[in-house]
């Protein structure tokens, strides 16, 4: 029987996600009425700073976090807990084996994940059927059909880079079609030059779209969410982003009828397709006072039933990470399950600004924030990522 | 009785009081204030040596932090890009100055219920300062804000002020002069209220008038609401880190950091934690206040001496 | 150089009327000096005339012009203030020449005019100071000299020597009187010090609630004055009175031994009668016993004597000579009758 | 006065003065304004993209009704106060004492001690961001708002002490040198004779420092996390996050994390522009 | 009751000295003023009998106790300061009985103390209000309560006139003088004014420098000044002085017809002697031609004409009489050799 206090810190502060975490946290207590349960909610962007604080003081049991990269510098800093132990239970080792390496560094593992997403494009399809289009699958579809749908006056894409990171999507997209995962990851990891060819190959894709004017205007001024009403309103016809932004579009009104997802095109048709597919995760701080309850609290999160059902399409609306529970049959689950697990041969990226480090990325996302305004500045801004990349991949 | 009994009578405390009460009187605060504030100050040049990531054990770096200060410097880089904001804030952060001068003297009348009005144009200064970046940033906004809806009406625009790395920083400082303005109006306002009137009544019969009047005989008299609002407004322009916050993060990539808001960025933001750094930023920060501060410190020290 | 009319001048300030139709001569050159207490209009009198108060109804004239609606600046009036109001800012030489640099009169010029008043007022080694610099006297000559750089034909000065101690304010008053003499300008001088009034005035002018009750030459004042007001206002120590009655037409007083025959302006139906003298005027008889000394002052020179007379009146006595009176001692008092002026009780106007 | 009273201005002057001045306040206050039109809105309005126009439905009860039940705002409210009232009592009494101390007694490094506390109060805080954070974990007081109090206790001293002292060297030292002869002992003239005196200096900074405080944002954001002890500038960034792009609850909840301050200064104007005035700096 | 004695009383201010060595004795019951120009140290040295000032050296005693190095409050002495230095805060009665309170004297005793010293000051009517509702002249007053409260032995008043108004001064004057003579005790009264000095000294002390130049009664001052400086100080309008040559045992001046006898004090070999004669103490001769009058002002009882000597040398007469000098007429003057003073032309000593 559990007692004491469990702590546990969020980050879904959005509503759909928040409510689905409450409830989930809700069942756990059910079954553990000994158990004192606090649940601390912060907002999503303000958590990435507040982390640092929480890991070494006023810690929680329990706390949400990313895989990969992400969680590296408080691995090593050794603020969370090896959890090497849940992962070598027979119920945990079978069903999450395909989320493992996200978890792993130095060869243990740190958390568990609790969901993953697809990304890729979303569409107004009652657009695109007016404007008689049909889902593009390579670049030249993709520019054809962008060009009828600014003709038409709408923007293709809506964005919001504000916090930078959508902007590292688009990259992540453009980078891995036009030169593959590995060299992808070759780039995150520091061992290739910004002012490579290559580099510049994927920039130039990217110009294209942007001098034709396909994302609307302004989108450094608005976050992700202040990007939607563009899309809801039928000023921009599609949006790259990850699963999570179903719930919001479905909430400001539109139907499934009027909603539909593509995987993103394909540039380079000598390298395989790989997809974004972030992995949110749960740990345990190595600072946490009650790590038995917390120990069972992540066992509970990557059960079966309940992966089925945070994760369906009136909760998060996400993938489950375990095997044996069952995709919600809701039409972009079913879609982004079968894409991540069919149709993604080159591999799984976690995500730009978690494989790559944090000061990298930032970098290289504020420049790829310039770039979608200024593209003429291309030249100026990979010289400032290159030395960026000297200095950090230096020290 | 005898003065010698007198004294033996009396406590060691009791014949020293006047000596030893001020550092009674001083012991809590000024305890306080070094542990959070004199102390930390130097705890920060000495952490701006290290490389600290706030979780392991810092490492020694000599200069090396001041050293890559520089060549961002040197590369046109954040540090450069900080600085030169923050110039641009001093510079402009004091239009405060005329502006708030010029509404005093718009409201320095009697007529009725202009005490109201005196408050209400003072209200700006009350708001948190983060109220007022959202309040602006709602008023910048491309698609609906009420900056170009007014643009609208003129044929202009529309601009996207906080997404333009030209503008951004002027829309945030132009934000941040609101406030500012407010303050600086009370202070002269009050100034006005100590003008010697027999001074202007001089200056009438000396024929001077309007403009000259102002310039001869009133500025000269607001001089010290002048200075105040001068110190002020210079300390404000450097700590300016809300409004930054609120309104761009210092974005759009970068363009709107100041060393204030840089350094925060560096140290305790999502992808910072350079501690070491953001410790090398803020001392730059501080020497640049320090030469306003050794001002202000001289300027009173004369002022004490005076006495 | 020209004199200053004033002719049924009025102020109000809103309702409140303060100055109730001022009817005044003031000669080319003359040095005019208003009195009276406090809050009855001095002030606002003068700037009236300096133009920094408009008027409300009624004429000001200087010299031919009609000056009632116009510019300060254009008068030809420089005023003194009593704070000084130098400019705190200017060095004193920038502060005599500031006004004629208003008025673009060229450099040089200026240089000329500050160089001759700082010589008239011996400031020339502080021309280059600040007022914060100077000292009290300094910063009135320095008030003067501002005045004097601008050449005009009428002074006002606003109780000039009132922040000054008592010291300073002898000198500069004499030294204000020699001025007058020198450029021989119209002066215009308001105090509410009757020793400056005195001693400076060729014209004093009792105001009293924004009215005039007398104008005359100072000794003229102090010898004659029409009421009871200016009695009092001007001689110090101030006039004795003593409320007498009229018995056969000679005026008595229990203090007096004598009785003063009555002047032709005293009504023969009247049965009191107000007696002025002053304590200077006051015999003292050491062998009469009417009075009780109930303190005296030893000021040197002078001692003043302060009487209790039998029915309660309080007199003050001024003795000079070596032998005085002392406390608690009894003494008799004389009255010429020449000295004595007589007043209406009710009205306070003078009887004669 | 200057410029020219306006009563000795014509009539015509006179009334487009009186004319103007409301205008000007409408355009000044214009951004806030608008926040408050925003705050009655319904949602339908920012949908239908009816941002400037009248309110198709007065919403003011339901949005502020949202604020107050339906989000953490009335928790940060409480947390500004718990953290804003200690300080602001924290605050004036250390330099009700350093200030008496400064201002009265004449020892050799007053002078120091007092432009130690003046040049404090103009450091740029950012840069005692890093050292006071550590010190705030190592005392265990992250996320708590003992420690942003505590913080914000020692850093306000320095003001306050400027304040402070500069007014009690204003009163006439006779008052004190009188209690001397009376053979009063320090602790009673300071209690007795001093403090009483300085009520209008308490009065004025305490609602100075009210407001800086409850404006505080920066602290906020750097000690604490989270609705337990966040006070409301940080918690209103947060509750904008919650409702993105819900601007008419947005606005309700900037109207309600500007309140307070407001409040106090319409309550407490005549002290906080003396405060402003006497202190004259923030 | 009783006296205050200074000794070798030194002050010095880090380097500077301020009191070189003061040697006083204040009887029981005495009212002594210390008078002097500005900075002389009059304050300094009440402050350091009240022991607001570390004496640094010398020794100071009260009655029999040697108090230089005593707490303030131990030294039974009371303080009236210039700025009254009333608590705001407190209500008159309160002000008064704030020094008891503190004491810990019961509440009974206290408001007997202070409804008899509200009874001698007349007080009373204003017992329940702020100091601010009150008049310079009450608020004085309320000072003076507060030491009488207090029943000190020696009363120390530092200017306390100086914040009033002419009128107010001359009365609180002989208020205080009043309650000197009524409780009796020893007072040290501190002015820069000769006329209260004058008039309430039992014993002047003039003080120059930090040091003192003279210590009599006040009209043996007047009268039989030691030296220059005090015969300036005492007296208004200041004595006259004239530079003048000693020839066969007479002391000649130019605008003197008559000639003056030397006193005893003349060293014998003197070429040169200052003569001192007081403006009340110059006849004026209207036959006489040898100086001429530059200015006069009458002040009503009294005038005083600004005389210059042929050798420059420039003069005060007072004239009582109605036949007065006017600017620009020659007169010649008259000295009574009882009234002439001699100094030495170089030390300012009197020689007599
Ligand atoms: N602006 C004003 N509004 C209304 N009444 C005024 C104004 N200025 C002056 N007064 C009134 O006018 C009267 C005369 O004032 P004024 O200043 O001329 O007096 P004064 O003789 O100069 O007195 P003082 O000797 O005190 O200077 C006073 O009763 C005063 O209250
Ligand atoms: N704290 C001090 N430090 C140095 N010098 C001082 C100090 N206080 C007073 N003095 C000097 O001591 C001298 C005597 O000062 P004091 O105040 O006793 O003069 P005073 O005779 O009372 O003058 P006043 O008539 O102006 O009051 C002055 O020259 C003054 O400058
Ligand atoms: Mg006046
Ligand atoms: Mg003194």
């Amino acid at each position: 029987e559990l007692t004491g206090e469990l702590r546990i810190f969020l980050d879904t502060s959005n509503p759909a996600p928040r409510a689905t975490m409450e409830a989930m946290i809700g069942r756990f207590a059910e079954k553990h009425p000994g158990l004192e349960i606090e649940t601390t909610v912060i907002d999503r962007e303000a958590y990435k700073t507040q982390i640092r604080n929480f890991l070494t003081a006023d810690t929680p049991d329990v706390a949400t976090w990313y895989a990969a990269n992400r969680m590296r510098p408080y691995v090593e800093a050794g603020l969370f807990e090896d959890v090497s132990d849940l992962w070598a239970e027979p119920e945990i080792a079978e069903n999450l084996a395909s989320t493992k390496g996200a978890l792993t560094i130095d060869g243990k593992q740190w958390g568990v994940p609790y969901t993953y997403y697809q990304w890729g494009v979303y569409y107004r399809k009652d657009i695109f059927d007016e404007l008689g289009l049909s889902e593009p699958k390579t670049w030249d579809e993709e520019i054809s059909n962008c060009q009828k749908i600014i003709d038409s006056g709408r923007a293709c894409y809506t964005i919001g880079t504000k916090f930078l990171w959508t902007a590292g999507g688009w990259f992540d997209y453009l980078n891995m079609r036009t030169n593959g995962f590995d060299f992808h990851m070759d780039l995150a990891a520091g061992k290739v030059s910004w002012e490579d060819e290559r580099v510049k190959q994927t920039f130039a894709n990217w110009k294209q779209l942007i001098d034709m004017g396909a994302f609307i205007d302004n989108h450094q001024t608005y976050s992700w969410q202040e990007a939607l009403p563009f899309m809801v309103q039928g000023d921009a016809a599609a949006y790259l982003m990850g699963n999570f932004a179903v719930a919001p579009l479905r909430e400001a009104g539109l139907t499934d009828d009027q909603l539909d997802f593509y995987q993103f095109v394909t540039i380079n048709p000598d390298v395989e397709l790989a997809e974004d597919a972030p992995t949110d995760t749960f740990h345990i701080p190595a600072n946490a006072s009650n790590k038995e309850a917390a120990r069972e609290f992540l066992r509970f999160v990557v059960s079966a039933e309940e992966q089925t059902i945070i994760n369906n399409g009136q909760n998060l609306g996400q993938l489950p990470i375990n095997a044996k529970s069952s995709v919600d049959d809701d039409k972009f689950l079913q879609e982004g399950f079968k894409m991540l697990s069919t149709n993604s041969p080159g591999g799984v990226a976690q995500f730009w600004d978690r494989d790559a480090p944090a000061e990298m990325a930032k970098v290289s996302m504020e420049g790829f924030q310039e770039f979608m305004v200024k593209p003429d500045n291309l030249d100026k801004i990979l010289a400032k990522l290159e030395r960026a990349r000297q200095r950090i991949y230096d020290n | 009785m005898t003065a010698v009994d007198v004294t033996e009578h009396e406590s060691w405390f009791h014949r020293n009081q006047q000596r030893i009460a001020p550092w009674l009187f001083l012991a809590p605060g000024v305890l306080f204030f070094m542990v959070y504030v004199i102390i930390p100050v130097f705890q920060s040049f000495n952490l701006s040596l290290y490389e600290w990531d706030g979780l392991g054990a810092a490492e020694y770096v000599g200069m090396r932090n001041y050293e890559d200060l520089y060549w961002e410097w040197v590369d046109r880089d954040a540090f450069y890009v900080s600085l030169k904001n923050n110039l641009i804030w001093l510079v402009m952060y004091l239009l405060a100055i005329p502006a708030g001068l010029f509404i005093a003297l718009f409201l320095n009348q009697t007529v009725w219920g202009i005490r109201l009005y005196k408050s209400l144009f003072f209200f700006p200064f009350v708001i948190s300062q983060v109220v007022v970046g959202l309040v602006f940033t709602w008023f910048y906004d491309p698609t609906f804000g009420l900056l170009n809806e007014f643009l609208s009406w003129f044929g202009l625009g529309p601009v996207n002020i906080l997404g333009d790395e030209r503008f951004v920083t002027y829309g945030i400082i132009f934000a941040g002069l609101w406030p500012q303005t407010a303050y600086c109006m009370i202070l002269y306002l009050t100034g006005l209220n100590a003008v010697d009137p027999e001074q202007i009544e001089a200056g009438r019969l000396d024929g001077a008038k309007g403009g000259r009047m102002l310039w001869h005989i009133i500025l000269p008299q607001l001089r010290p609401a002048t200075f105040i609002a001068f110190v002020v407004t210079i300390i404000g322009a450097l700590r300016s880190f809300d409004l930054i916050s609120i309104m761009t993060q210092g974005g759009p990539f970068g363009s709107s950091r100041v060393l204030a808001y840089y350094m925060f960025e560096v140290a305790l933001s999502e992808y910072g934690f350079r501690m070491g750094y953001g410790a090398a930023i803020a001392v730059i920060l501080f020497l640049i206040m320090l030469c306003f501060i050794a001002y202000f410190l001289w300027s009173m020290y004369r002022e004490e001496k005076g006495h | 150089m020209t004199g200053v009319t004033l002719k049924g001048a009025i102020k109000r300030y809103g309702q409140t009327q303060v100055i109730h139709g001022i009817d005044l001569e003031i000669e080319d050159g003359e040095f005019c000096v208003f009195v009276g207490p406090s809050g009855c209009g001095k002030s606002t009198l003068l700037r009236m005339i300096a133009g920094l108060e408009e008027t409300t109804e009624g004429e000001i004239r200087i010299g031919q012009r009609d000056v009632t609606h116009m510019d300060p600046a254009k008068r030809g009036v420089a005023m003194v203030f009593q704070t000084y109001a130098l400019y705190p800012h200017m060095t004193v030489a920038e502060n005599m020449g500031f006004g004629l640099r208003m008025n673009g009169v060229p450099k040089a010029e200026i240089d000329k005019k500050v160089a001759e008043a700082s010589e008239i007022l011996k400031l020339d080694p502080y021309l280059k100071r600040k007022p914060k610099a100077l000292s009290g006297g300094q910063r009135q000559r320095v008030a003067i000299g501002r005045a004097i750089v601008r050449g005009p034909e009428v002074f006002l000065f606003d109780e000039p020597l009132s922040n000054l101690d008592a010291e300073l304010r002898v000198e500069m008053r004499v030294e204000i009187a020699r001025l007058h003499q020198e450029i021989g300008a119209t002066m215009i001088y308001v105090t509410h010090d009757q020793v400056e009034a005195m001693t400076m005035a060729d014209k004093i002018v009792v105001l009293r609630d924004g009215r005039i009750e007398q104008v005359g030459a100072p000794m003229d004042l102090y010898r004659d004055p029409d009421n009871r007001f200016v009695a009092v206002f001007i001689g110090s120590p101030a006039m004795n009175f003593l409320e007498c009655d009229v018995v056969d037409g000679t005026v008595r007083h229990p203090a007096l031994t004598d009785t003063i025959p009555v002047t032709k302006g005293v009504p023969s139906d009247a049965r009191k009668v107000t007696l002025g003298i002053r304590p200077e005027h006051i015999g003292v008889d050491r062998s009469g016993d009417t009075c009780t000394v109930d303190l005296t002052e030893a000021l040197g020179g002078v001692s003043y004597s302060y009487l209790l007379a039998p029915n309660g009146d309080k007199l003050i006595v001024e003795e000079r000579d070596d032998q005085r009176s002392k406390a608690g001692e009894r003494i008799g008092i004389s009255v010429r009758p020449e000295r004595a002026m007589l007043f209406d009780p009710e009205s306070g106007q003078r009887l004669r | 006065m200057f410029p020219k009273p306006i009563e000795k201005q014509p009539r015509a002057v006179q009334i487009s003065y009186q004319a103007l001045l409301p205008v000007a306040l409408l355009l000044w206050l214009g951004p806030l304004l608008a926040v408050a039109l925003f705050s009655i809105k319904p949602e339908a309005d920012f949908t239908n993209a009816n941002y400037w126009g009248l309110p198709s439905s007065f919403e003011g009860a339901k949005n502020y009704g949202q604020v107050f039940f339906n989000s953490d705002m009335p928790r940060y409210l409480l947390n500004s106060f718990l953290i804003t009232v200690p300080t602001v009592i924290g605050a004036v009494a250390l330099s009700c004492m350093t200030g008496f101390a400064l201002g009265i007694y004449k020892f050799k490094s007053n002078l120091w001690i007092f432009f130690m506390f003046v040049a404090g109060n103009f450091v740029p805080f950012q840069i005692l961001m890093v050292p006071v954070r550590d010190l705030t974990l190592d005392l265990g007081l992250y996320n708590t708002k003992t420690g942003l109090v505590l913080f914000h206790i020692a850093f306000q001293t320095g003001f306050c002490t400027l304040f402070m002292r500069n007014f009690i060297r204003a009163l006439p030292f006779e008052l004190i040198e009188a209690a001397r002869v009376e053979g009063i002992s320090e602790w009673r003239i300071f209690w007795y004779v001093v403090l009483p005196l300085m009520k209008p200096a308490i009065a004025a900074l305490s609602v100075l420092i009210f407001t800086f405080i409850w404006n505080d944002y920066f602290w906020a954001v750097v000690l604490t996390q989270g609705a337990e002890s966040q006070p409301v500038t940080a918690g209103i960034t947060s509750f904008n996050a919650q409702f993105r792009a819900a601007y008419h609850l947005m606005s309700a909840g900037s109207i309600v994390a500007a309140l307070p301050p407001v409040a106090m200064f319409f309550l407490m104007q005549k002290h906080f522009i003396a405060g402003l005035t006497l202190g004259a700096v923030k």
